[in-house]
């Protein structure tokens, strides 16, 4: 397939446009691959971009129940960060946002990253010593934050209400290479880049059961009939649960809905991605105008992508806390995605207890800016089958042990963090 | 001035109301009645706003929410509303309005050279472009973008109106108000059940206001409804969402329609509405056509333009062209040629029907078979193309500054389908229509019955059935309006294709060729289609040109409609102020103020404020001389430990806990034991998490044998009282405990420092305070100045200390007791910061320790730990990880230079390697100099070393030496004292 | 939006109440050891439909119910108090 | 030494007309109550009842509902838990006296302090309240002697109606009564209100 360019662009103008090709082929199972990867999110899609470029495993097939890029792909606040306190997790998500950064090229397709820098705000001294703590965490670990005072902050985002809220703003917490990302172009992106290396990228293919002899893994039985393989990646975020119990076990996920909303198209307002302290809010502005935001979990187990009215009106209250300017605006649309929730609110990618299957997942309510680097790692453990040192702690395992990554203390699911 | 397109007579404006408003700062005239948009088609104003993309001209397309053109900006200043429909606002005198997305004036929009570029500017285009070099996107071609894109313009100044949430609870919710609507509030009023009425409209009727025949029937159906005590009419309130369980959300415009909200008015209100049962009666919207230059200023969906003949009195054009593939259009022409507008030409598609036939007796000339293949003008229409259906070719033009175009009307299935209703496709209307619904009755024109007649019909039957759905009876029937029925089916007409841009989403300037050119990269389905061309995604969601755009990808797709489908519907139904969904809860209203019963004593003490949770709390108290904060903190620390202080301390939460099993319960929800402490004694606990994480901490006193007094740290007061009843409930109702939470109570405050004693003894009555007779730990019921209170001898700060807990209305009395009594002894408030330093200094751990990430072993207070018996928290916090002694455990620290500050959020680095961080820093004032506790890799063993507290986020590396955290007066002698 | 129908004080928007986790999980005996603990404390059963769940009507008379509810369509279809018994039906 | 009068947590609340002004006003008022809770023992349902009965004259009222009896009220707020109310005089003997009465069947806890009422009164109080009140309160299915606890404006609250009027007893946490109050003012303020 001819590549993207800018080119291209003019030259297919000029014959109006009749000349592109599908970004990616409509491809029909075949009954055997060296590994299948379910779920056509970009989490399973980077991981087959992984498998092929990184590791030139190409014999790969990606089964997506539906379509490719529609579910938290397509439905999240497209926010990209790597502001973690623990190390196991900063270290992970920096060598994502590294990935971030040369996405475009690696992928030859425009998910128009852009790092318009990412604001946590605080309002009391408890929260500034927490920033403190993460950001000098990240700062020893060679990723780049900042702490901001109150000018900081204004001058960042000039209609940030710093006075006048039941809590004051005292500060931020910015890490600059953080911004947003064009959520869906990063599902297609990376389909597009697999298939350009042989991926057989297979939608409206819906895993209705796993093979298992031994202990091990054999292949996947399908809506659209039996399909074999030694190796098997589970890349299905809020359907984890549904698949594990496929194949015999049951995982520390509960799965909660998030809601995300955007406003009316408006000319530039808010230049980058700022999140309150007081209250679940934060918002960014897309580059076509709207404002993109959201708040918390609905706060109890759902698989309904749909919210509720009570915690979408928290959300626009914290909102017109943080910036009184937005209450004059209108909110067009608001959805809700599957959260895989985990109980300390790091995610997963790791071995499972089937010999052969593999898995990402508990990504909570951040999977979006995790996704090269959650494919990069899964992509990693399924061809060693051994995780790399950067997913090494994020096991299924780890709560026998003890060891859990809980950055906000919150305790398990609580609830759900 | 004039109105020039005014009508003379006829409709629902007051001629005789004059509102005076400006657009672009030009000054018309209007009626009351109008909107924005009626107003300005009276002054003959066409131009009204410029498209997203490629900011093409385009004027008024529609009369109602599904407007996706002629967005304004309302109102200036502060209360400036961005992409506001100029279709839906009410007119007002004074009204301001300004066009929007141009640069320089509307009419040369500078901007519009985009629409030469729109051979590169397709689909998608900026997914292959713009990626070279990498750093470009963000400093050039982004910023770009961004500016180009967007619509209006925001105000960027605090909103200064107000809004507010109300809750209502119905038996039968009617969402509509036009025939059906009507028809079906009344039907179901009749049974008895309490029912509401919603209505977006100023006014209420729906089409019904399109025709004066049917008025008689409209102002008696809303007395007998006014008539009815159970029936609740609420207009200018939109439901913009259906949510679990029949609970709607809607907002309430009270004041968008006068210059600004009246006193104790708010702008918007908010209604949560918890329905039995369900009638939507939404309508429908009529679509579009796509076929090439669709777009231009002066073309018009033919209900809309009936609608301003009709309904406002306003010719929106001299010379018209309907281009209709049914026959209900045909009513706008007539409406029109009533109004004095030329009709033209009739284009249809279809070779003949009972509307043709009528509309040529009546004098008009229809082209049947015919299509519009392309119109002429620029910033307003000039001519209509016609050609033969199918043809492909342009053939001759009519000249006209007004087309009409309707392609058939879509049901308002929006709140349906958010209802979970299925939606199965009318082959006959050619639209998706909601089909059996557990949630909603859909009713008239959103459930495909059209016609007033048969729509008022279907209401009627929807509203009695959802009263008896409710527990009520049928009433009698309800009278129907007489109208004849028009047929709405249309004939199968989604595309003109004769080339040039045919637009199937206005706002965002999605093309056909733009769906086609999706189809073509493999974008096929309609999620894909939407999301790869944007098309419905504007603020009108594509309530216009939505399905037109999905015919055509069936079309690319050659599969029928019915199997290409919509996107999911979502909320809103359409789009909502922000302020109204916040409601009142902003600003200082986001969260209440919890105050303690001491409050005004603070204040009148001057005391600086912080926020602990809801609470605020007194974080010092500055005095003339104080150099700053920490002067002031460290003068009331020294008083502390040098004298007296008192602090407020009532923030703590405190709970009962009572019955013949207390003891036991305590025993398994502490990791210490309790069953063991004598009555009138406390006991510092230690709560773990079930995962082994330490959870809270705090005293708990035996009251008796049965009772216990158990405190709890003021962050996890509430976590706690549902944490003890939770496992009550769950894991051991076998237990009789009951659980009271008295924090609101007791107000209390502790006493501290080497002359707490003497001032104690002042205040206290009945009770020997003496070392001997009331020792550490003591706590007994007593007076203190007079009031009954309950004293215990238990001290964080490290000083012989007192804490005296009275019913909270005695607080300020007490107070002010122990100030007095204090005053020889030279006594001090001190506040948290305060509080904090003093606890520091002695090494107790608090929130920033116990921090939801610690263990025992980590604070050092492993050994509490009981050895038999089950608690909370003993079996996992068994797990290696946890007991790992290389986990970082609680050290103290000292700046070795004592001038530098160490602060809390530091890591400690040691041989630069990071092993761990400071929780806490203070000042001392035992020993001056910065001090602070944190976590250390093996902490212990490096006790006497002198490592780093790096904090690179301030550019600080301040060497610190590793001490006990529990320098100060280690053997608690003072304590004991 | 959620209304759960409280034994007590009947339905109630869902604002009122805390969902507090999988009611099917029992805390084991203490002596159940480690894994047992860590199976009620972290695994779960995260099913797609009929759930039983653990919600404190903490806005009402604070009473801990179990509450029958569909994770999908969100229906609740029965409330029992903490002592009570409720099944998930198959499917 | 006798104790002295307990301060009011509204007492630096201003009095007078609020709001909108002309027409009849709704009416705030802050009676002085003495309040007890009440926690019964497993299993002493028929005692408690006695004594209750004995005591105050008073039926135990079962979910969702008040009684009164001879100079008290008790309101069921938990399963097996009532607050018993009564105006408060110069002595507070309410809580004394519960505890002599349900010794050993009930724990009783005072919570005069920590509990504050509220009364509005007027033909407008439902729709101030539904500005922030969850329930519903239309008389078909609410009335005199009903009660209920909801959280209005994040501040959770007992509802009782006392008489037709209607007028609702609106019983919050103290250290919450200041914003709450502020609150209510602010619900009512279209109608006009009268503090007392």
């Amino acid at each position: 397939m001819a590549r993207y360019s800018g080119l291209r662009v003019l030259t297919e103008g000029l014959r109006g446009n009749s000349g592109w090709k599908p970004a990616w082929r409509k491809a029909a199972p075949r009954p055997s691959y060296d590994v299948i990867v379910v779920g056509g999110g970009g989490h399973g899609l980077a991981t087959a971009f992984y498998l092929a470029s990184v590791h030139g495993i190409t014999n790969v097939a990606v089964v997506e129940r539906g379509l490719v890029g529609q579910g938290n792909t397509g439905r999240n606040t497209t926010i990209v960060r790597s502001n973690y306190l623990f190390p196991e997790n900063n270290h992970f998500y920096e060598h994502a946002l590294k990935l971030w950064e040369g996405l475009e090229q690696s992928l030859n397709y425009n998910v128009m990253m852009s790092q318009r820098g990412v604001i946590n705000l605080f309002h009391n001294d408890a929260q500034r010593n927490a920033a403190l703590r993460r950001g000098n965490s990240m700062r020893l670990n060679g990723i780049d934050a900042e702490l901001l005072d109150r000018d900081g902050v204004k001058a960042m985002c000039p209609i940030v209400d710093l006075d006048n809220g039941r809590y004051p703003v005292m500060g931020g917490l910015l890490q600059r290479r953080g911004g947003t990302a064009r959520h869906d172009a990063v599902a297609w992106g990376f389909a597009h880049a697999a298939d350009a290396r042989g991926v057989d990228i297979i939608e409206h293919c819906e895993v209705t059961g796993m093979i298992v002899e031994g202990g091990a893994i054999q292949g996947l039985r399908t809506t659209r009939g039996e399909i074999r393989a030694p190796k098997v990646g589970l890349a299905v975020a809020g359907s984890t649960s549904t698949l594990t119990a496929m194949a015999g076990f049951d995982v520390p996920i509960e799965t909660h809905l998030l809601q995300a909303f955007v406003s009316e198209g408006l000319k530039p307002l808010i230049d980058c991605v700022v999140t309150f302290g007081a209250g679940h809010f934060y918002v960014s502005q897309s580059d076509k105008g709207g404002l993109v935001f959201g708040g918390g979990l609905d706060g109890y187990p759902s698989y309904g992508q749909r919210g509720t009215l009570p915690t979408a009106e928290h959300v626009y209250a914290a909102g017109v806390s943080m910036i009184p300017a937005l209450g004059r605006l209108r909110g067009l649309r608001s959805w809700a995605g599957v959260m895989d929730m985990t109980p300390d609110g790091s995610p997963y990618i790791c071995k499972t207890p089937v010999r052969g299957l593999y898995m990402t997942a508990g990504w909570c309510y951040g999977g979006f800016k995790a996704t090269p680097g959650s494919g990069w790692c899964h992509a990693w453990t399924i061809a060693k089958d051994a995780p790399h040192r950067l997913n090494a702690a994020h096991t299924l395992d780890r709560f026998r042990e003890g060891r859990m990554l809980d950055e906000r203390g919150n305790g398990p699911f609580f609830w759900a963090q | 001035m004039t109105q020039r397109h005014r009508l003379a007579a006829g409709g629902h404006v007051d001629r005789a109301h004059r509102l005076g408003f400006t657009f672009d700062g030009r000054r018309y005239e209007g009626h009351a009645g109008d909107t924005l948009a009626s107003a300005l088609l009276a002054n003959g104003v066409r131009l009204v706003g410029r498209s997203f993309k490629y900011h093409r001209p385009r004027g008024i397309y529609s009369a109602g929410v599904e407007e996706p053109n002629a967005l304004v900006e309302l109102r200036s200043g502060a209360r400036r509303e961005p992409n506001t429909r100029a279709t839906v606002a009410e007119l007002f005198d004074g009204l301001d309005a300004t066009s929007q997305n141009h640069r320089g004036s509307l009419a040369f929009d500078w901007m519009a050279v985009s629409g030469l570029l729109a051979p590169w500017l397709g689909a998608g285009f900026y997914y292959k472009t713009f990626m070279w070099p990498a750093a470009f996107w963000e400093r050039l071609y982004e910023p770009m973008i961004r500016k180009a894109a967007g619509l209006g313009r925001a105000a960027a100044l605090p909103d200064p109106d107000r809004y507010e949430a109300a809750h209502a609870h119905c038996d039968v919710l009617v969402v509509g108000a036009g025939a059906a609507g009507l028809a079906a509030a009344r039907a179901a009023g009749m049974t008895g059940a309490r029912v509401m009425v919603l209505e977006q409209d100023f006014l209420l009727g729906g089409d019904l206001l399109n025709d004066a025949a049917h008025d008689a029937w409209r102002t008696g159906t809303i007395a007998a409804l006014a008539a009815m005590p159970g029936v609740t009419i609420m207009r200018r309130t939109m439901a913009f969402g259906f949510y679990d369980q029949k609970v709607l959300g809607a907002v309430e415009q009270v004041a968008d329609h006068l210059p600004e909200p009246p006193p104790h008015t708010p702008r918007q209100r908010s209604w949560t509405i918890r329905a039995k049962e369900v009638v939507l009666a939404t309508g429908a919207h009529e679509r579009l056509i796509a076929f090439p230059g669709n777009d231009r200023p002066g073309i018009m969906l033919a209900g809309a333009a009936r609608t301003y003949a009709r309904r406002y009195g306003v010719r929106a054009g001299e010379t018209a062209v309907l281009f209709a593939t049914h026959d209900a259009a045909y009513e706008s022409a007539f409406a029109l040629a009533e109004g004095g507008t030329r009709i033209a030409g009739i284009i249809d598609p279809r070779t003949d029907s009972v509307a043709m036939q009528r509309a040529r007796e009546a004098g008009f000339t229809v082209r049947a078979g015919s299509v519009v293949t392309g119109t002429i003008g620029g910033k307003a229409l000039r001519g209509v193309e016609i050609g033969a259906l199918g043809s492909g070719s342009r053939g001759d033009a009519l000249p006209a500054d007004l087309l009409m175009i309707s392609g058939g009307w879509n049901p308002a299935v929006h709140l349906a389908s958010m209802a979970g209703t299925p939606l199965r496709w009318d082959d006959s209307l050619l639209a998706f229509v909601p089909g059996e619904g557990a949630w909603q009755r859909s009713a008239g024109a959103c459930g495909g019955v059209h016609g007033t007649g048969a729509a008022a019909r279907d209401g009627a039957e929807a509203g009695r059935a959802a009263a008896v759905a409710a527990g009520f009876v049928a009433g009698a029937d309800v009278p129907l309006p007489e109208a004849p029925a028009a047929d709405h089916r249309p004939f199968a007409l989604w595309e003109v294709k004769a080339g040039g841009k045919a637009f199937v989403d206005l706002q965002d300037d999605v093309t056909a060729n733009d769906i086609r050119l999706a189809h073509r990269e493999g974008f096929s389905h309609i999620e894909h289609a939407k999301r790869y061309t944007t098309h419905a995604m504007g603020t009108d969601q594509g309530k216009v040109g939505g399905l037109v755009g999905a015919a055509v990808l069936a079309d690319a797709r050659r599969e029928p409609v019915a199997s290409v489908g919509l996107p999911r519907y979502r909320p809103y139904a359409a789009p909502i102020t922000w302020g109204a969904m916040a409601g009142g809860e902003v600003g200082q209203n986001f969260q209440p103020v919890r105050r303690t019963a001491l409050h005004s004593e603070h204040d009148a003490l001057g005391a600086v404020w912080m926020d602990a949770g809801l609470w605020k709390r007194a974080a010092y108290y500055p005095r003339p001389g104080d150099a700053d904060a920490w002067a002031s903190v460290k003068r009331e620390a020294r008083a502390v430990r040098e004298r007296v202080g008192v602090c407020d301390v009532s923030t703590l939460g405190k709970i009962a806990v009572e019955g013949p099993d207390a003891a036991t319960f305590l025993d398994r929800v502490y990791a210490n034991t309790f069953s063991t402490l004598p009555i009138g004694r406390a006991r510092y606990g230690l709560m773990l998490r079930e995962d082994g994480i330490v959870f809270d901490d705090g005293t708990t006193t035996r009251l008796g044998p049965d009772r216990f007094f158990v405190t709890t740290t003021t962050a996890q007061a509430g976590p706690v009282m549902q944490h003890l009843e939770f496992h009550l409930a769950s894991a051991w109702p076998d237990l009789d405990v009951s659980l009271a939470s008295v924090t609101d109570q007791w107000a209390a405050m502790s006493v501290a420092g080497p002359r707490a004693r003497a001032v104690i003894a002042a205040v206290v009555q009945g009770l020997d305070v003496a070392n001997e007779a009331f020792p550490f730990m003591a706590v007994a019921d007593c007076v203190v100045a007079g009031v009954p209170a309950r004293l215990f001898r238990i001290s964080f700060s490290g000083e012989l200390a007192y804490e005296i807990a009275m019913p909270a209305g005695y607080a300020g009395h007490v107070w002010k007791a122990v100030m007095e009594a204090g005053a020889p002894h030279g006594i001090e408030p001190y506040g948290v910061e305060a509080l904090g330093l003093l606890r520091i200094e002695k090494g107790h751990v608090a929130g920033s320790e116990i921090n939801g990430q610690t263990t025992a072993q980590d604070l050092g207070l492993g050994r509490m730990l009981k050895k038999k018996g089950d608690f909370i928290g003993r079996v996992l916090a068994q797990r290696p990880g946890l007991t790992d002694p290389a986990r970082p455990r609680l050290v103290g620290l000292r700046s070795v230079d004592p001038n530098r500050q160490i602060r809390a959020g530091s890591h400690l680095l040691v041989d630069g390697q990071d092993q761990g961080w400071i929780t806490s820093a203070t000042q001392s004032v035992v020993d001056p100099g910065w001090i602070g506790l944190g976590m250390l890799r093996d902490g212990d063993a490096r006790i006497g070393s002198e490592i780093v507290a790096a904090n690179p986020l301030m550019g600080e590396e301040v060497p610190v030496k590793v001490v006990t955290p529990h320098g100060y007066d280690a053997e608690n002698l003072r304590v004991r004292a | 939006m959620l209304r759960i129908p409280c034994p007590h004080c009947g339905a109630r928007d869902e604002v009122e109440f805390t969902y507090r986790g999988d009611a099917t999980v029992a805390r084991p005996a203490p002596d159940a050891g480690t894994d047992a603990f860590h199976d009620y404390l972290y695994l779960r059963r995260n099913p797609r439909g009929w759930q039983v769940e653990w919600w404190q009507h903490h806005g009402g008379c604070r009473a801990f119910l179990k509450v029958l509810r569909h994770t999908v369509t969100h229906e609740v279809r029965g409330v029992v108090t903490a002592t009570g018994a409720l099944e998930a039906p198959q499917a | 030494m006798s104790a002295p009068e307990p301060t009011h947590p509204l007492a630096a609340v201003v009095r007078g007309r609020h709001g909108a002004t002309g027409g009849e006003p709704l009416r705030v008022s802050f009676p002085a109550r003495e309040i007890v809770q009440v926690m019964m023992r497993r299993g002493q349902d028929s005692a408690v009842a006695a004594a209750m009965r004995s005591a105050f004259g008073i039926d135990p009222p079962g979910p969702g509902q008040a009684a009164t009896g001879s100079g008290a009220s008790a309101i069921w707020v938990q399963p097996g838990q009532w607050l018993l109310t009564a105006p408060r005089g110069t002595q507070a003997t309410l809580a004394a006296r519960a505890e002599q009465a349900f010794a050993g069947l009930a724990a009783v806890a005072d919570q005069s302090h920590g509990r504050t009422t509220i009364a509005l009164s007027g033909p407008a109080a439902r729709d101030a309240l539904a500005r922030g009140c969850r329930l519903d309160l239309h008389p078909s299915v609410f009335g005199p002697s009903r009660a209920a606890q909801t959280p209005i404006a994040q501040i959770g609250c007992l509802v009782h109606q006392t008489d037709a009027t209607p007028c609702f007893e609106l019983t919050v946490f103290s250290t919450l009564a200041e914003p709450f109050l502020h609150w209510l003012l602010e619900a009512a303020a279209p109608y006009g209100v009268q503090v007392a």
